[in-house]
């Protein structure tokens, strides 16, 4: 076995096993062989592996149970997009309510149950203060001192809006077909209300 | 099953078949200073993929041509096989029995007189010869397919270690466009749940924006929500709502927030009271 | 970003991704950059990736889910080393129905046992299931409303197949017209495999 064929081998191995390698692992793999590698001859062949990968993607680096190639750190910003952990479309309820709040602020949760005419799950609210949304702007001084809720800044970042005034006044949502026929000009028609029954 | 029983079983005229396939190589003489165990046996069984494996088997074995089969002949070796198989008592799936009585039909009409009517008569074998032909090409198609490099056999999925980086957790993204039509869904419902009040709608906010001009001055501020009477219910607040937002742009009113989130003052404009 | 910092954004997500890569994928990566790559220069990265590659341990292939780097065959008798578990060879039986699903797909679990003259175990179409080989494309509408399979992307992937095109074709068969005829009713070239539709 050639020295480039030893190293295709030890590259591969270190690539393919999903676990990191120690010299003795890397050794065992040729137990089979007629001719062996010896020890320093693996060692050499990581260090040649090690400089053929500076200024690439992967680094080799040794870990406590032995070698690995890794992918470097700099370039986590574009790896972390492989591991996407995509939700599905928040629900409808959901949207109703953020634009509810959006609308209405400050407004109390039961405030939004009486204008959707329907309840607003826990879930929901706590969906979009986790999503940084909205915020509990202070306290209805009625009885139970429901908490308000408004619209937070990461909202009109997120929603590209300069503030709230950039919202459409609602009495322009209310004609709406003109607006639907702007917003989804492919006849696409994700906002359709549900119909009455 | 001693190797002299076994070797009772081998009929003269069986010398040409197999008693095990060892490494794709046929047996035919078995060891004679060997026990062979009837799981042996088994496996020489289940060397064969069934009736038409045999069969193809058999034609391959003698160098005949599939097109034209002495059926005779491999029917009578094809019930060799079967005979061998049950006084082995190993138990033989019903597709051989089926294969074999097919066989002894094809070799009595082969025995017929041909041409009975003048007319082209279908040879008795053509569906046999048409079967082992489609089984034969997937048969191929099978070899074909396992020599193919196969992932975790032949080739490998490499798997850099990305244990530093955490997956992207990405929240469902919302357009503005939706936010609005769920606002928009959200008033079709008051509306529709109103009574049906909804050609009305312009003029009741109309009204409410007359009443609310009415009830604010311009030298002093009222707080928002003040105006806001939460008994009219859901479409009363929201025809308030609207009115003020009309207001608002028609440039009547004047709303001011002294911080952020704060309460919200409203006034007259004082122009319109010039 | 520079081509070399391209090349090494893509070689590494290639190699730490562990599923191919399709090119619509690897553009997927560059999201939140200002200057994202264009479909023309992923291509002509990934021909750089696989010639720098050449004569080494990994190759770059295109499959049906798009592109793999993996440890080229000639290394398997080391690579086996890494796993004490040696990789399923499988049945004769498995492969002559997976033959079968594969070239005459869709086709119900009697249509194969008519061909290979003999019974189909469930065992065998279960493994084939828990493989992600095949999987149930329909029933055919005949009584019993029996199950019509066809294989997967998995399989494709599986066998280093871009495609069901590149199966090795079905050897003709030597024979009469009037068998032609027979078999292939509808004028198909038994030469090819018909891809599903």
């Amino acid at each position: 076995m050639n020295s480039s064929e030893l190293k295709n081998i030890l590259e591969a191995a270190l690539l393919a096993a999903g676990r990191p390698m120690s010299v003795d692992a890397l050794l065992e793999l040729f137990a089979d062989d007629a001719v062996k590698p010896g020890r320093s001859e693996v060692r050499e062949t990581l260090s040649a592996i090690d400089a053929d990968w500076s200024g690439r993607g992967l680094e080799l680096v040794q870990v406590a149970s032995g070698y690995r190639l890794q992918v470097r750190s700099e370039y986590a910003p574009w790896m972390h997009r492989l591991w996407m952990e995509r939700p599905a479309r928040y629900s409808r309820a959901l949207l109703e309510t953020l634009a509810i709040i959006a609308y209405r602020q400050p407004v109390t949760r039961g405030e939004i149950e009486d204008i959707r005419g329907v309840g607003v799950s826990s879930s929901i609210m706590k969906t979009l203060m986790e999503r940084d949304w909205i915020r509990v702007l202070g306290h209805r001084e009625v009885p139970g001192r429901p908490a308000m809720f408004g619209t937070t800044r990461e909202f009109l970042d997120d929603f590209n809006l300069k503030s709230l005034e950039f919202l459409p006044p609602l009495s322009e949502i209310r004609n709406l077909e003109r607006i639907h026929a702007d917003l989804f000009p492919g006849g696409d028609d994700p906002g359709q209300p549900s119909p009455p029954n | 099953m001693s190797v002299a029983e076994a070797d009772a079983l081998r009929a003269p005229q069986q010398h040409e078949m197999p008693f095990a396939i060892v490494h794709g190589d046929p047996v035919t003489e078995l060891p004679r200073d060997l026990y062979i165990p009837p799981q042996a046996l088994e496996v020489f069984l289940e060397a064969f993929e069934g009736p038409l494996d045999l069969l193809l088997y058999l034609i391959k074995r003698h160098n005949l041509n599939i097109l034209d089969i002495p059926i005779a002949e491999i029917t009578r070796q094809y019930m060799e096989y079967i005979e061998l198989m049950e006084e082995l008592q190993l138990e033989l799936a019903a597709e051989y029995l089926v294969m074999a009585a097919m066989l002894a039909e094809i070799k009595s009409r082969m025995l017929l007189p041909r041409h009975v009517e003048g007319e082209e008569e279908e040879d008795p074998r053509a569906e046999l010869v048409r079967r082992l032909q489609e089984y034969e090409q997937y048969k191929q198609a099978a070899e074909s397919m396992d020599a193919l490099p196969q992932l975790g056999r032949d080739v490998f999925e490499v798997r850099a270690d990305s244990s530093g980086i955490s997956p992207l957790r990405v929240q469902p993204q919302v357009s503005i466009q939706e936010l609005i039509l769920a606002m928009r869904d959200v008033l079709h419902r008051a509306e529709l749940s109103s009574h049906h009040h909804v050609q009305r709608e312009p003029l009741s906010v109309r009204e409410r924006m007359s009443s609310i001009l009415g009830s604010l001055s311009s030298e002093k501020y009222s707080e928002f929500r003040m105006l806001f009477d939460v008994t009219e219910g859901r479409l009363g607040v929201v025809v308030t709502f609207l009115a003020i937002l009309e207001l608002l742009r028609e440039a009547l009113i004047e709303m001011v927030q002294a911080q952020a989130y704060g309460p919200i003052h409203v006034r007259a404009m004082s122009r319109e009271l010039e």
